[in-house]
């Protein structure tokens, strides 16, 4: 399941939902993405999350299929807000649930390398010297290009 | 074709969208930027460099090479910084 | 934090108190296990956990705290339950946070796979059969191997 | 020394722990297995394929060669099967 939204989630029961009555599940990893207060040396106060509606849509969901085709997964799940937040608040939630602990660990953090390279997201970080859009970090390119391996 | 732009190349060029009618001699994307370029220079400057320029045909990526028309939605924006 | 228990616990609110007012998290990577109603081509209707209680604490402080050499953590969690479990229920999270991504979702399967080979738990397993111990995995200790590299 | 037994060990062995009294020529882990064979015959049925017992002393593993003494708390029990 593909969500994109303003709104907070509740990390509990989007977990429970997704795993609900499955009783085939035996491992589920999630991985939560927060607001830090700091960008290398640089402190933050607030961030702003510009996207693409309808191409975010498409490029999560095709993120999310690729996962389920590489790995036995009973249940996906990606939440990724947009909008103004502050340091601490939650920017994005993946998980995935499988039979396999490993194919849960492994499918999550190929959710979240992916998405950080593929989805239409740009954050604008404000700081002491104004705002400024973040930079793409090559560890990301790195991080993603190794699931192509 | 309708241009969507993103980040900080909506604010360079100051606007998030425009309605442009591609020439009939232009159908790549690498040319249809060229040709961008041109309309302004406000385009030129936000364009000069075109490694940090990402392009989407009809919200998929795309590359120099591949093909795009008058009828296509494309969006140019920076690396996506998401997640 | 460790913590050893028969109750089930509230994945949100424990990973929520793990990383409030902490700003320099950027991420929060979690595993959850969960009761399967099968094992290899075997119904499973119930399992009983059973552990030894001073050890099972001693052994998971020692996996928290070589994660905590590993990588730069802000915080990390285990909570696993003994006792009778039923298909669906939860019987154990992990969770790491740190300023970085890819320290957070190393160090969670590093936890979990340590705590696997480490931590003195047995399953005891009911079915159609009666009950049996589940025998231990050579895909468990290939994955607790690959972290000695 | 306390000798605690965990899963099927408890099972076949019939308690769940006992306190005895260690010779004192014995004073490794291998020798303390070899001796505790000798207690019972579910003992020795317990412990007739060592490759499947794991030992503890004092709540850290411990393997054959390891030192043992009569003041310790010694667990044997099958390889774990948590998380």
């Amino acid at each position: 399941m593909i969500r994109v939204q303003t709104e907070d989630f509740d990390v509990g029961a989007e977990l429970d939902a997704m795993s609900r009555g499955n009783h085939g599940i035996g491992g589920i990893a999630s991985f939560i993405g927060t607001v830090r207060d700091i960008a290398g040396d640089k402190a933050v106060s607030a961030m702003t999350l510009e996207h693409y509606p309808g191409m975010t849509e498409k490029q999560l969901a095709a993120v999310e299929a690729e996962a389920r085709k590489r790995w036995p997964l009973e249940a996906t799940l990606i939440i990724h807000r947009y909008g103004r937040l502050e340091p601490g608040d939650r920017i994005v939630l993946v998980a995935t649930a499988s039979g396999h602990r490993q194919a849960a660990l492994e499918s999550c953090a190929f959710l979240i390398d992916w998405l950080k390279t593929k989805a239409p997201f740009w954050k604008l970080e404000e700081g002491d010297d104004g705002a400024a859009w973040v930079e793409s970090r090559s560890e990301d390119d790195a991080a993603a290009a190794r699931w192509d391996q | 074709m309708k241009l969507l732009y993103f980040a900080w190349l909506r604010q360079r060029i100051g606007m998030a969208e425009e309605d442009v009618t591609l020439p009939s001699d232009i159908s790549t994307v690498g040319d249809m930027l060229e040709w961008l370029r041109r309309r302004s220079d406000k385009h030129a400057e936000a364009l000069a460099d075109l490694s940090v320029v990402r392009v989407a045909v009809n919200q998929d990526y795309a590359r120099s090479g591949d093909p795009v028309g008058d009828g296509d939605e494309v969006a140019l924006f920076p690396p996506v910084t998401g997640g």
